[in-house]
């Protein structure tokens, strides 16, 4: 069986989606194990959504947001950087490797970087194999 | 067994992987237990009346108008009891903050079945068992088998078992909200949707609090209360403690708080959070003063045990219900 | 609760998106989801008759629900709201997934590619069930602008809102108006002279009576919103409060220094100059070099700065024309002087461009190419017996000789760059840079103009190089937008904004320092928080931030975005085993 | 290496009259359609481009304006009417001036009252010599009806003459040619074996004699090889009949019109003729890119070599008919017109085309070889 991790991508509207976008109008190829979610601010994604997402099935969850400095919101990205982090160390307290999460910025211009980005990140999470979140959560034992 | 006496109710009262003080709570009604009493009889209740599984086993189905389980599910014993008492009741209420969330038992889902034997039966430092001997569920003696419960790998809530009609929360649940929803369901009032909490606020701690806030919330450093001197007027959280307020519903009377401690969550998350550790640590995470990974870590690491903090009554019913890595071992050991 | 009823609709956008998406597949599996109602595949969504088709299903079929899975939402969103809005349905019971940009044009596995389509459409599908109506709103605009920035372009737009009636404030950052364009003699490709268009143009401004000028003046904060800004500016130890309704950015751009530059000796030659330095010996009269001479051999090297990844990799786009218009002032100041234009590219696009190369490129003058990229050309100093001061060293790409000029006077075509102050405007306005630092207008082709805050416009240098006819047609296309909001005298703002269920909110104010624009406030009375609507933009910080679940980000609910992630993990999923 | 530019070389070649300098923006139609230009020596277009550019010593060590033969096609098809043809020919006079080492060539180039000068006083000498001499004006005839064209000229002073003149021009033109070898292989410093240039040396009197390269360029028939053959072919006889054979020339009996010598003496005639009148229609006429720009070393090249044609027809026919003060008189000029033209246009002007040319063909070669043998050893494993 050939293991196609999913992982899903959280992208703030204003750079990251329209980096996104820009790879696409650029045709420029990344694996398509990455599904993207829209919300307007990287400050709108909290905990609950990637921890769903885990529980849902995800094997890896990208997040990503203006680069410091840039949001268009001032600064809803360091709200999503401080989450970030906090969701780290609190899923390695669950045992799981941080690794299957990921903080990148990528501006609007940087639709290379972003295809780039989704080529690495799945890579990495398909050598992490399957996560065993949604089996641990779901089977009683 | 009682005879049943005419617009008598019959209660039975059952723990589970509790420590009994929800058994207490309900004592804890001091002479309103007389009221109880004159309206209901008690058919079943082990911490206090003789009776024996076999009894309810031989009741008819749905013969008991309302269950008070508390204590989670831990082992097959409880399991067995949670899906005998859903037979024979009606209304089947998960009482207190264990059967209700998983509680403060639940805290042993960071481990597994493995790791907590070999913890408590080999390495405590009160601990002399050179055989390693750990209980097995079946052991044959001269005089027969003997049998245990089966001790799981996680633990679990009662809904995580079976269908649960309402729920009233707390460690141990205020016993004036018992009266409350005793008093209304023999009153044969009109009961609110199956689901609901019961016995507690629609609003979180907060509301009820009587300490100032403001606005002031960003944190620079997490401290634990005996780290601050509090002055018993400012919000915790402003004084950099971390407070499980916002997150946790109203209803116990804010007691911890009047007690000059930070709630810790027992009454869990108000009817609009789903995850109140997920919610609580994306509040907490804004507010961190610091923009650099750096700071930020630091100030994270400020906090000793994020998620025995913001899941302490919680971790069995949170989204990521156990350790991932511990269940992944006894995995690879079922494997093996 | 009213039954949901949902139609989904699969634009095969041309080929666009069938060829790597199998669009029939997906539509006819997705139609067994619950809540589906009708689920149909078409050749163009967005397209009348693809509009016309949704509109008459919602009329048949009483859809309450559609999603559409065509391009980005970026694109036609608001195509598609219009559309429900037609069909009587609120414009937010409408969600898009985007198997364009996302799926068929950066995939290249049809299988795989269909699959994550039916995810995406999943998720839509499974998000749309929880939208709610929302309502329209409007805010009236005060019919000032102000415009930031007193070059051709902030002048331009000025004079052609301050005409129709309307007040200006300009605001220029030095003492006097004109910008770049009045530090040059000619333009090209004419080559007219450009005081004399700015002169007058300065003039006319300055005495406008609806034109009010603070020079020597920045603008640190503004607050608001489209038709309703303010700022407070300083002028004259005094505090101006102003209050406008749209906002012109046209604070134009700057010449790349070349001290960086080894290779090219700036700062230790003297007669290695910069561009702008060589206009300012044409505006004298004199083309002299250091020693007062005039020079014999004059080495014009293009693309200083601009078109190298160690610099800037775009174009700088006026350059050239400028180059080949000093070679034409040269020849005519110094008609024996040998001309060389140092270049990588000559590009000549635009009226009278080309000719204007073909004409000074019969004029003796030698056009010398290099490599940009790899290969620069690198001035020396001569040797005391040569004749000239300087040697520029090159490898000649038409010849395939590595050569080396003797020069007495060398110009740098320094390309432009965006001023270090963009960052600070663009968090001043609230609009974003992009990967230069150049401002980021709505969108590249379709909305040049405006950028992605409400009520700002991006004019001239500072949103691209380009040159002065461009600048004045973007100043125009801007103020012609303005005034038509002018016009309505309202328009419509953001509904997608943060909202407090009060009957939740348990007033903890953990919200209000999140917000980064202060508009959630604590009611004191009712113990709550309150979002001020009309500044909320919507981001949702503070709806992740509130422990209690009170703020609802409307349109980014907790359950939208929820239910998104289980639709879309229960397709996904299936994509596991392939 | 690196080439410094010579900001004046455009100046030079102007003066060596180099039209519509500005013109060339180096697109490379020229190249394209040219029917001899080859992978291995590409042009007009690279050679143009160092001539703009003032790269002197690129220029001279490029022999591609001697493969050149003006076919005009490249002109014709140029967009911008660069004139690339006329270039190339314009380029031969550079080279041929760079080529000679006395620098005469270019002053005859540059300045037309010196070359003027140098025909005129070269003629003045001969006319002189015979004056100062004072041959004998025998009117009578021999006794087989000749005239006695030994006695006013004997054969052995005008053969010593000669040779004297062969041995001139042919030093300067072996001096000129191994400079244009320094120029062209020394100096660039191009590597070839000793055997490759044995190998290479067929190509020599092979394309001397047939001219192959300007048949190709000829492609379209339209005759200039032809008439550029029989005037080369025609011109090579009768010099090596004068200076190697005079005594079979210069005799005093007429042969009869079958006898080998006047048999070659009519072919050379008659490709002179051909040949020159052609030219002559063709640059008055311009109705060619070939013809359509003459300098005024290519005007003297054939106004000499018609006058000393005509003067020789004539001489034969005064011969012929027995009238010896014709004879005498026409000798004379004959000789007063072909000294200044051999003096000048072998050495250092259009005459010399005539050696450049297959040198340029055989360096070229050798050039090519160098380049294959470079590229070889790049390639071997001892190289990497």
């Amino acid at each position: 069986m050939s293991y196609e991790p999913t992982i899903i991508a959280f992208l703030c509207n204003w750079c990251s989606y329209t980096g996104a976008d820009l790879a696409g109008t650029s045709r420029m190829k990344y694996a398509s194990n990455i599904n993207i979610i829209r919300v307007m601010c990287s400050g709108r994604i909290e905990p609950l959504f990637v921890l769903t997402a885990f529980r849902e099935g995800a094997d890896g969850v990208l997040i990503c947001g203006c680069h410091p400095g840039d949001c268009h919101y001032h600064e809803g990205n360091y709200k999503c950087l401080r989450r970030y982090y906090f969701l780290k160390k609190y899923l390695t307290q669950m045992g799981m490797n941080t690794e299957r999460m990921r903080l990148e910025w990528v501006s609007a211009s940087e639709g290379k970087q972003f295809a780039e980005l989704a080529d690495d990140f799945t890579e990495k999470v398909r050598n992490l194999g399957p996560c065993k979140i949604k089996e641990a959560a779901e089977t009683l034992t | 067994m009682a005879k049943k006496e005419k617009n008598k109710i019959k209660l039975a009262i059952y723990w589970g992987a509790a420590c009994g003080g929800c058994c207490v709570s309900i004592l804890d009604v001091h002479e309103k237990l007389f009221d109880i009493v004159a309206a209901a009889d008690l058919v079943f209740w082990p911490i206090a009346l003789d009776f024996k599984y076999k009894d309810v086993e031989n009741m008819p189905d749905k013969d008991i108008d309302v269950t008070l389980f508390n204590g989670a599910v831990r082992n097959s014993e409880n399991e067995h009891m949670a899906n005998l008492l859903r037979e024979k009741t009606k209304i089947l209420v998960a009482y207190g903050s264990c059967s209700h969330l998983g509680g403060i038992p639940g805290l042993a889902n960071f481990s597994n079945r493995e790791e907590i034997f070999k913890r408590v039966y080999e390495t405590t430092e009160s601990t002399v068992n050179p055989e390693k001997i750990t209980p097995q569920t079946k052991y044959k003696v001269a005089e027969g088998e003997l049998s245990l419960p089966e001790f799981y790998n996680d633990v679990r809530t009662l809904d995580q078992v079976v269908d649960v009609d309402y729920f009233i929360p707390g460690c141990p649940p205020q016993s004036e909200r018992l009266m409350e929803v005793f008093t209304a369901i023999v009153s044969g009032a009109e009961l609110p949707p199956k689901g609901s909490v019961l016995g507690a606020l629609d609003k979180s701690q907060c509301d009820e609090c009587p300490r100032e806030k403001s606005e002031n919330k960003l944190i620079k450093e997490f401290k634990r209360p005996f780290e601050i001197e509090d002055d018993g007027k400012t919000c915790f959280l402003e004084q950099g403690v971390i407070c499980m307020g916002p997150a946790t519903r109203g209803g116990c009377g804010v007691r911890c708080i009047e007690g000059n401690a930070p709630c810790r969550g027992c009454y869990g998350p108000p009817t609009s959070v789903s995850d109140p550790g997920a919610k609580m640590m994306s509040a907490i995470a804004t507010i961190i003063d610091e923009n650099e990974p750096e700071a930020i870590e630091k100030v994270i690491d400020s906090i000793e045990d994020p998620a025995g903090t913001f899941y302490r009554f919680s971790v069995p019913s949170s989204i990521i219900r156990r350790n991932i890595e511990t269940s992944e071992k006894k995995a690879e050991q079922a494997v093996v | 609760m009213e039954e949901i009823r949902i139609g989904v609709y699969i634009c095969w956008c041309g080929t666009n998106i069938s060829r790597m998406v199998d669009v029939e597949d997906v539509a006819r599996e997705l139609s067994e989801m619950p809540g589906v109602v009708i689920s149909k595949d078409y050749k163009y969504m967005c397209s009348d008759p693809g509009q016309a088709l949704i509109i008459k299903d919602i009329k048949e079929h009483k859809l309450n629900r559609v999603v559409v899975s065509a391009c980005s939402p970026r694109i036609h969103e608001l195509t598609f709201r219009k559309a429900l809005e037609n069909a009587g349905l609120n414009p937010y019971m409408f969600q898009m997934a985007n198997i364009r940009e996302q799926v068929s044009w950066v995939h290249d596995d049809r299988e795989k590619a269909t699959k994550k389509a039916k995810a995406l459409v999943a998720a839509a599908i499974n998000r749309v069930k929880w939208h709610e109506s929302l309502d329209k709103r409007t805010v009236s605009i005060n019919p000032s602008t102000l415009v930031i920035g007193g070059g051709i372009a902030g002048i331009t737009a000025a004079l052609e809102l301050a005409d129709t009636g309307s007040p200006v404030y300009l605001i220029e950052k030095t003492t006097e108006l004109g910008g770049n364009m009045a530090k040059i003699d000619l333009t090209f490709p004419y080559l007219n002279s450009a005081r004399q268009i700015i002169q007058e143009k300065i003039e006319r401004t300055e005495h406008h009576p609806n034109i009010h000028i603070f020079k020597n003046t920045v603008v640190d904060e503004i607050f608001g919103y489209i038709g309703n800004f303010n700022s407070i500016i300083g002028q004259n130890g005094s505090e101006i409060d102003l209050k406008f309704g749209n906002i012109v950015v046209a604070t134009g751009l700057k010449p790349f220094d070349p001290s960086g530059l080894e290779n090219y000796g700036y700062g230790k030659f003297p007669d290695v100059i910069t561009s702008l330095e060589f206009e300012k010996k044409l505006l004298s009269g004199n083309i002299l070099t250091n020693e007062g001479k005039d020079p014999e051999n004059v080495v014009i090297i293009h693309c200083v700065g601009s078109r190298n990844r160690s610099e800037h990799e775009y174009c700088s786009r006026t350059c050239c024309m400028t180059a080949l218009k000093y070679a034409n002032q040269l020849r005519s100041a110094i008609p024996d002087a040998n001309i060389y234009q140092a270049y990588a590219d000559m590009r000549a696009f635009g009226k009278g461009c080309e000719e204007l190369y073909t004409s000074t490129s019969r004029k003796g003058i030698m056009f010398l190419m290099f490599d940009q990229q790899n290969d620069l050309p690198v001035i020396k100093k001569a040797e005391p017996g040569d004749s000239c001061n300087m040697l520029i060293e090159m490898n000649e790409k038409l010849s395939g000789e590595k050569i080396e000029i003797p020069a007495d006077m060398v110009i740098l075509m320094v390309g432009l760059e965006a001023h270090e102050d963009a960052k600070k405007i663009s968090h001043t306005v609230g609009i974003s840079l992009d990967g230069n630092s150049f401002f980021m207008e709505k969108h590249p082709k379709l909305d040049p103009v405006a950028t992605t805050t409400s009520g700002v416009y991006v004019v001239g240098n500072c949103q691209a190089p380009k040159d002065i006819p461009d600048t004045i047609t973007q100043a125009k296309a801007a103020t012609a937008r303005i005034m038509g909001t002018i016009k309505q005298g309202e328009v419509e703002v953001e509904v997608i904004t943060a909202v407090v269920n009060e009957d939740i909110c348990c007033g903890c104010q953990t919200c209000i320092q999140v917000c980064p624009y202060t508009a959630i406030t604590y009611d004191v009375v009712k113990g709550v928080s309150v979002v001020n609507e009309a500044i909320c933009k919507g981001c949702g910080t503070c709806g992740s931030a509130c422990p209690t679940g009170a703020i609802r980000s409307r349109h980014f609910t907790d359950n939208q975005i929820l239910s998104q992630i289980k639709g879309l993990l229960s397709k996904s999923l299936e994509l596991k085993e392939v | 290496m690196i080439q410094r530019v010579n900001t004046d070389l455009k100046k030079d070649l102007l003066k060596l009259g180099v039209k519509d300098w500005n013109e060339c923006f180096h697109c490379g139609n020229c190249t394209a359609i040219c029917p001899l230009s080859e992978n291995e020596l590409l042009f007009p277009r690279k050679v143009i481009r160092q001539a703009q550019m003032g790269l002197e010593t690129s220029l001279q060590a490029n022999v591609s304006p001697w493969m050149c033969y003006y076919c005009g096609e490249c002109s014709d098809t140029c967009p911008r009417d660069a004139n690339p043809g006329e270039l190339m020919m314009s380029l031969r006079r550079y080279l041929t001036s760079i080529y000679d080492w006395t620098g005469l060539s270019r002053l005859f180039y540059t300045n037309k009252y010196m070359e003027f000068a140098a025909i005129i006083g070269l003629a003045i000498i001969v006319i002189l010599l015979f004056a100062i001499w004072g041959p004998p004006l025998d009117p009578s005839l021999t006794s087989e009806g000749g005239v006695k064209i030994n006695s006013f000229a004997p054969i052995k002073w005008i053969e010593l003459g000669d040779w004297s003149m062969a041995v001139v021009v042919g030093a300067l033109l072996i001096s000129n040619i191994l400079h244009m070898f320094y120029k062209v292989i020394i100096k660039p410093g191009v590597k070839i074996p000793l055997t490759t240039y044995i190998t290479e040396l067929w190509k020599l009197p092979t394309h001397f004699a047939t001219q192959a390269k300007f048949r190709k360029c000829d492609a379209k028939g339209k005759f200039y090889w032809g008439a550029h053959w029989l005037m080369m072919t025609g011109y090579t006889v009768m010099f090596t009949m004068i200076v190697v054979f005079l005594p079979e020339f210069q005799v005093e009996k007429v042969n009869d019109w079958w006898h080998w010598q006047r048999l070659l003496g009519y072919y050379s005639t008659f490709g002179l003729l051909f040949g020159l009148i052609f030219v002559i229609i063709g640059r008055i006429k311009q109705n060619n890119q070939i013809f359509k720009f003459s300098h005024l070393s290519d005007w003297l090249f054939i106004i000499m070599l018609f006058l000393t044609t005509i003067s020789g027809i004539m001489l034969h026919l005064f011969r012929v008919g027995g009238m010896p003060y014709a004879t005498y008189y026409t000798y004379i000029a004959h000789i007063a017109i072909l000294i200044p033209m051999i003096c000048i246009e072998v050495p250092f002007s259009k005459w010399s085309h005539l050696a450049y040319r297959p040198f340029a063909i055989y360096f070229a070669a050798l050039k090519k070889e160098a380049k294959e043998l470079e590229y070889k050893t790049n390639l071997s494993p001892e190289a990497a």
